[in-house]
């Protein structure tokens, strides 16, 4: 520990990136001209001035262990002159400037257990949370339910015969950290019973901020023991953990009504229609560790499904506008409930509003 | 619950050092807690950070966002970083008292 | 190192299937990290109770900093006390997540002398997390990142770490340096960063291109996306070449093309330009034969979010055009507009984007100082419900 | 007859111009009738002023019934003392608006009798408007009426005035015999209208297509829209007439379809009638051609409204189908489950869609007995605000 | 005056339709086959038994005096065998069985001054409600403003030249009777200043009632000379008018601050796409009868510019989502201000929420 | 203002009939506006109805919804028709002394 012998640094901000990029980047920043998809995991970009860099990618479990960090580093050394990359969906990519060198390294990748796939309409990694590895407010374990999914998509990692991209997030709580509710398919984890106001209420929370944080306004003032505290008015409480999040004394966590919810049809590119929110598909599955097999079935589902029935180019949110949320149910077997219609406040607007049907 | 210990005397407190026991806040209680904060001496200036973020909490139940406090103590945002090192919530809360805040300070 | 190793017959299922396995990336932790040990051990049980072990987070941190570090406690800590404190360190990210193997390793190296050994690569927001420490190794590990040229990114109210697409550093498609406008805006921000001056967090994104590959316009409260103001480029022949080749130029292209402003003739594609919105379809199909204009910028757009509180937005287009060479000037003078607007009237952990919808854009244009323009919205409004600006009586 | 000529400079020059006058209308009346002239005057003022005259409506009636009459008042009536009463009769017309001559001649002679001698055909709800008269005659005309087989229609708090598109009577698309429908839901309920039991108003209209000629979808509390289950019927050989007649059924057509579910090879049309929303369209364009299926019904909707209070609402989907013959008990039954719903849960002045709104459908479903169906919403909810129903603590 | 001598009748409902049936249509009623567009103004239904019904249709003022209407029904008589009806937007139909009476039945509607047309794609009539003639509440006169208006579209009505359907309406306040917030084109009467409060509203008004007729909650209670009453923060008020509805003593009609406003781009039928609501293009223009001048010119505007540029079968709304909001401005000149953004319940959704730009 | 005058009295009411002074309503005021509803007699039925009228108004300061009306008095709508043959909004409701009810009744 030699760090508090040096002066204090702060606001340093982080290192230029350039002095993380490839040479070949450097050279031809800003000058690409296209790309190719070479196989499943692997593309190559062209640029102006002819130069080719090669990109491998990977998939990782996004939790990693400086173990496994370092034998990333060594195969960057190997393969890609110590350069790598992670992308926006935790995807690790190699980038290499000799073609020769991608199927040595996929192999070695490969054999390590980090498959190579993830482009181009393919399922990439999902983007999860912390769920129990580090979270107060989760009603699930994200990096399990990613596990599990992944293991029962993998081939729709390592190939890419979707009809388009198809984009998984994982969401442990309603906060949603992540990208969970514009994904082609979301997992949520979801409480179901209101807080349970704890005694220590009084000490450790701001009432006021307290009330005020609830969407509902579910959460009254009340006095108790001649103290500024809080009641919950139980219907009106629709478990958004919100007000947990601003007061420990407010738990949400319950082995028996956690559970998930799937959701359907986001997406955040511009590509053809605009981006979307994910709709409501199932509005609970039990938690199931460690294989939450009815999670992954779910999912698996609409995954084929959707593999067989949409167009060409057609993500699943777009696929669905063009058939309808009647047949998606229908196709997929999931049942329709009164959770599916909404009753928040712009509610009216997802009604149907013309007399146009299907039958 | 875990106790803070000082000077022989304890406070009941969270596991991040905030006082459980909001009654019995003084002005003692925060020169004990100020060591906690990397602070070596409540000056002046630390008393007028102190006392209106009490005040506030005590009008109002909670702490007083971070615009307010700097508007109403007259201080820049760094100078309050400069009298509590560990920043307004953290430190001068603390030291005021409060319970933890809820990401408004 | 103890050597009693954790019995986790749950967590072990997960260690089959072809996917790779976190529990797998723990126990390798746990070879050289207790915590990481009791971390397998609590998460064991919670597999076992349906039930998170976290307590409510904590406010731990280094000096001088109000952010860049999530507390966590366990609530078995007698049980499982290598984790019973547990905290996350968030390291701002290089931009566009390209390290060297040697970062790489310096990072491994800083993070085995301080905690757990464990990592995410990376946060949702684009940090690079270390998962897991005690309250008394935040500030040397902070110390030693920063000698080996890392910060610590954003949390609580602050300006949260931006991050940016690939962009030009390997993308055809970049309408603007992500990168460097990422990186500069970081820089800029060093203070708001590091010492939350908001009412509540403020995220940044930058896609060079609509396609958005780092999902801004779902979750970045001010969202910076390429796009261009000419024509596509076209280059004819290679067109041909994608048509000879098998590619049904009719249904997959044209008939996707959101506005139906393309036409093939059999022989040639006609675009009406001023009829596209740059939604990047064509040219995702065809990248060897359409590429975005030459007169390159960016769309501004503000307010994206998650649900809480009052329902999760998607960002809205504040600026249709900036010039790629004016955006971090714009951007800059914009933001201390913003931040002014919001420091005034935003309430306690509100969004920039929930404070628009609450006072409405037309009070937070007139606020910041710009013009409406028509391509702020989806449509005009389809209620009566106007307020005429105060007249005096007899005024016109 | 007062014979001094009412000046009207202003309104004069409404006279002028090709499309029919209200003015000459008002003075045709005029020659017979003294509150029309002042009528003319107070109008003339209102245009000289840019200001109406009336005072705020009143409250008159005929005896038994709670509505049917709109009180009016001049606030200029020492001024004109003629229309210093000026209250407005709707009187219930006949289903499609058809009528005799002598009918008309009918009701003439009455108003002749008892008003102004100025009628609306109709009013925008439906009813035979007869514009103006004194408190006084009220009774009277309405005993008139009554004897020559006319009633008023609704006001206030009541079932207001049902109207129906011309359907069966002269439309080849009815898919429900509209008229008929409309009819009988009037006779079923006179009480209902002629004595306001509700909150608020509710409006309720009959189109026997989806093109909807009676504007129900935007105005009406129930809506009854005619449609098909089954395929839509086509006639091959008048297709080809319309293509070879000059129809560019590709562009015009299948382009326009909104599912894109027709296709057109050049010999034969194709529908995949499982993707038909029902829209019209092609209907539309070739009447000779294509007809609704065989099985006809109707989509009943709610909640359709103008903007007061809570801006204005759509009707939306409640019954996807009901078949033709099964209309009208389908409708009366739900009414009866509706408007006790109503009764109990809405407010003062409150619309069932508003009332919809503000305890959401799935609520209003429960209370009314129906179970909820995709059909019902353009998209499932985006928020994940789920009121999961109560469970019991250890309850699955 | 003879009616009091009878017993007082109750309840009886309209007249049977059946018995103002021309007998055509009795007899094929439910069984036409489809129908045939002849000239403007005049179409042919063809029933499954080949039996032809002639309908011939007239614009009228809506307003009509019973002398009026003994002209009409003269020339049923003259012509129908006595049959005719009203549509759904105030026009007269006469109905013939009698093909060679189209022309002569006509040529004498014209020369009465009644035009025949508003089939087909042409401009009907306009919708509108009582305005100066008979409310309280009006911000301006609706019959003069559609004199005005088909005035200057006459031609339209008598032609059938336009891409599509084009349905005016105008209501003369908010209260929109009529279908004005689904019209192609609609003028809207607009109120511009808060309610006057009046003292009298201690005596005649409900104050409990008045408080909750305010959508934005303008409208607070307060004590005047003892007794309960209200102010209104002018801020909050939009100028609605429910206030007034409600409660006499809260009147709005301004002579300087009432005027109009236009929307465009509704429909209801579910032809192609679903039903639409108007939306704002002209937030204010002034009253000026009697020939409203500013309100005619951009009605034409808005036209002539549809006209020339929507494609065949295009309603205005639909137009002008194919060519977007902006070039909808640019088009017509109107100017965009921060009226047009929408700042009431769901305005966030009427954001433009993807980065789809025309330039 | 108009002027209601009978038996010697006269009442400032609105030009429907309401009176505009309800500071001065007792039942005697009732019994002379009766007349102006087609109401000979009232019985002990009608003071049922206008007496929950009133001290509803009296209460709330509004008229009741038709519903309650009907459900407090336990009277069908059609009934109240029957003794107020101008119906509860311009007959009860006037001759409990109310203001022109806004839509309610
Ligand atoms: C670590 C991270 C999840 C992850 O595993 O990647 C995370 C973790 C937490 N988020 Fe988050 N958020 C993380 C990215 C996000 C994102 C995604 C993004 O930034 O692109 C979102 C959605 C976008 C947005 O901000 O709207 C997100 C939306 C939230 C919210 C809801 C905010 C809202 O306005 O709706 C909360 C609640 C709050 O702020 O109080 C929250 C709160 C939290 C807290 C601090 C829990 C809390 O209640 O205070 C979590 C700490 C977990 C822990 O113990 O480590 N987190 N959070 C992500 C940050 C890592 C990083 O710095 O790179
Ligand atoms: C590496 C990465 C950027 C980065 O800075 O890390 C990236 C890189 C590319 N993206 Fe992306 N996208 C990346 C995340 C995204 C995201 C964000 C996300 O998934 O969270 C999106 C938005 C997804 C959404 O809409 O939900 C995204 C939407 C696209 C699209 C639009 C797809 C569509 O039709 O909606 C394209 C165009 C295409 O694929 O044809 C695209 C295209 C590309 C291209 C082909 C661009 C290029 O010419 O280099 C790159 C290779 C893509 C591939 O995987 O085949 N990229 N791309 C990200 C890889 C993530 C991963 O590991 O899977
Ligand atoms: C006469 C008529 C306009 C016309 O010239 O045709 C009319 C006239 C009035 N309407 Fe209407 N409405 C008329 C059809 C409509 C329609 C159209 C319809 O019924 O299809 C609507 C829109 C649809 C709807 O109901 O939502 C309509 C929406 C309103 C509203 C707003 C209701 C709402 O929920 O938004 C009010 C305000 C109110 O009820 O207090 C209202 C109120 C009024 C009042 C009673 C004024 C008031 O504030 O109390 C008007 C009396 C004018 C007068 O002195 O004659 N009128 N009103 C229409 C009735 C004639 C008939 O019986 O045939
Ligand atoms: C007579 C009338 C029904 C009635 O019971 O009175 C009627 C009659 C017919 N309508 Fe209609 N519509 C009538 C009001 C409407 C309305 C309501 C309105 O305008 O307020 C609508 C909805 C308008 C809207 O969307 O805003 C309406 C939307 C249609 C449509 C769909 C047009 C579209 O493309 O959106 C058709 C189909 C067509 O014209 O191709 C249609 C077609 C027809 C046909 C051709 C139906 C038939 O086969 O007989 C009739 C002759 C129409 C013509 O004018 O060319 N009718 N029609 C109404 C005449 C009103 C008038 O005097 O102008
Ligand atoms: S989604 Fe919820 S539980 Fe998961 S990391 Fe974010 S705040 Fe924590
Ligand atoms: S969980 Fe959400 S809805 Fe329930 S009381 Fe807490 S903040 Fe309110
Ligand atoms: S957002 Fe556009 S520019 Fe950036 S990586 Fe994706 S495709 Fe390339
Ligand atoms: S970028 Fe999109 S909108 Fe523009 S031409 Fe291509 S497909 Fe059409
Ligand atoms: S709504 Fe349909 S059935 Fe009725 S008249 Fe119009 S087109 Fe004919
Ligand atoms: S009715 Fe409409 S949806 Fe159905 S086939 Fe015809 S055009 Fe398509
Ligand atoms: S729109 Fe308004 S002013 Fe016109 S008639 Fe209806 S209520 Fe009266
Ligand atoms: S006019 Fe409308 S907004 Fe203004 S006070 Fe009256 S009800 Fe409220």
């Amino acid at each position: 520990m030699t760090a508090s012998a040096e002066p204090r640094l702060t606001d340093i901000g982080p290192p230029h990136y350039e002095k993380y990029l490839h040479p070949l980047i450097k050279k031809n920043y800003g000058q690409w001209r296209y790309h190719e998809n070479l196989a499943p995991g692997v593309y190559c970009h062209i640029a102006e001035s002819g130069d080719r860099i090669y990109t491998v990618r990977a998939g990782t479990p996004r939790l990693l262990s400086i173990q496994t960090l370092r034998i990333f580093a060594g195969l960057a050394d190997k393969y890609s002159g110590g350069y790598l990359r992670f992308t926006s969906r935790n995807n690790l990519e190699f980038l290499l400037d000799d073609p020769a060198r991608i199927e040595p390294l996929k192999r070695e990748l490969i054999a390590l257990g980090y498959p190579v796939g993830g482009t181009n309409n393919a399922i990439s990694n999902i983007v999860h949370t912390q769920g129990w590895i580090h979270c107060h407010s989760s009603a699930t374990d994200a990096s399990g339910l990613v596990k599990c999914v992944m293991d029962a998509v993998y081939d729709r990692f390592t190939h890419e015969d979707l009809p388009a991209k198809l984009r998984i997030a994982v969401a442990c709580c309603l906060n949603m950290c992540g990208a969970v509710h514009c994904s082609d398919i979301a997992i949520l984890g979801v409480h179901r019973l209101p807080p349970k106001i704890q005694p220590t209420l009084t000490k450790v929370c701001e009432v006021p901020t307290l009330i005020a944080a609830c969407p509902t306004g579910a959460i009254r003032p009340a006095t108790v023991d001649g103290k500024n505290s809080v009641a919950v008015v139980e219907q009106q409480c629709m478990y958004c953990g919100n007000c947990y999040t601003v007061c420990s004394a407010m738990p949400m966590n319950d082995a028996d009504n956690d559970g998930l919810s799937i959701w359907v049809g986001g997406k955040v590119s511009n590509a053809r229609s605009a981006p979307k929110f994910s709709k409501l598909a199932i509005p609970f599955l039990p938690n199931h560790p460690p294989r939450w097999p009815e999670v992954v079935e779910a999912v698996v589902k609409i995954v084929e499904v959707y593999a067989q029935h949409a167009r060409k180019y057609e993500r699943v949110g777009e696929w669905i506008e063009r058939i309808g949320w009647p047949r998606f149910f229908q196709l997929t077997g999931f049942e329709f409930t009164r959770y599916h219609i909404d009753d928040f406040k712009h509610a009216a607007l997802t009604y149907a509003r013309s007399a146009h049907v299907r039958y | 619950m875990p106790v803070f210990e000082i000077n022989g005397k304890s406070y009941e407190v969270d596991e991040d050092g905030f006082l459980q026991e909001p009654e019995r806040w003084n002005h003692e209680v925060a020169t004990d807690f100020a060591g906690t904060e990397a602070i070596t001496n409540l000056t002046e200036e630390h008393w007028k950070v102190i006392d209106y973020i009490r005040n506030y909490y005590l009008e109002f139940g909670m702490a007083p966002m971070i615009r307010k406090l700097c508007k109403e103590t007259g201080h820049k945002l760094s100078e309050i970083y400069n009298l509590f090192p560990s920043g307004p919530a953290k430190g001068a809360c603390k030291l005021a008292g409060l319970p933890k805040p809820a990401g408004c300070v | 190192m103890p050597d009693d190793n954790p019995k986790t017959e749950l967590l072990d299922e997960l260690e089959n299937g072809p996917w790779p396995s976190f529990v797998k990336e723990v126990k390798l932790a746990a070879q050289t990290s207790a915590s990481a040990q009791d971390l397998l051990r609590q998460l064991e049980l919670s597999y076992q109770e349906k039930k998170g072990h976290w307590k409510h987070g904590g406010l731990v941190g280094v000096l001088g900093y109000g952010g860049g570090v999530i507390g966590r406690y366990s609530d078995a800590g007698e049980q499982f006390p290598n984790v019973a404190h547990f905290h996350t360190i968030r390291v701002n990210q290089p931009a566009g997540w390209f390290y060297t193997s040697d970062a790489l390793r310096t990072i491994c190296d800083i993070w085995e002398r301080h905690g757990s050994g464990l990592t995410n690569m990376h946060g949702s927001t684009g940090d690079l997390i270390l998962l897991g420490t005690r309250t008394a190794e935040l500030e040397p590990t902070f110390q030693e990142l920063a000698q080996a040229g890392f910060d610590l990114g954003g949390s609580g109210s602050s300006f949260r770490t931006p991050s940016c697409c690939v962009g030009m550093a390997r993308c055809e498609w970049a309408c603007y340096d992500a990168m460097k406008l990422c990186y500069d805006l970081t820089m800029a921000y060093q203070d708001e960063m590091h010492r939350p001056p908001f009412p509540y967090k403020f995220k940044l994104k930058c896609a060079a291109c609509p396609n958005d590959c780092v999902a801004a316009i779902a979750r970045a409260d001010l969202s910076i996306i390429g796009t261009w103001k000419d024509e596509i480029q076209v280059d004819e022949s290679a067109v041909k070449t994608y048509v000879s080749s098998g590619l049904n130029i009719q249904k997959d292209v044209c008939d996707l093309c959101p506005t139906k402003c393309m036409a093939w003739d059999g022989h040639k594609l006609s675009i009406e330009n001023h009829e596209c919105v740059r939604c990047m379809h064509c040219i995702n199909v065809m990248p060897q034969a359409l590429r975005p204009g030459k007169e390159r910028g960016a769309v501004i757009m503000i307010g994206g979010k998650a649900p809480i509180m009052q329902g999760a937005l998607l960002s809205s287009v504040l600026i249709p055009f900036v010039a790629a060479d004016e955006l971090l000037d714009t951007v800059k003078e914009l933001l201390r507009r913003i931040w002014d607007f919001w420091d005034e009237y935003g309430n306690n952990r509100e969004r920039i984007g929930e404070l628009i919808q609450r006072v409405g854009l037309p009070a937070f244009l007139d606020g910041i100082g710009l013009e409406p323009v028509p391509e702020m919205i989806s449509a005009p409004r389809d209620n009566p419900y106007i307020f005429y600006q105060a007249r005096k009586d007899g005024e016109k």
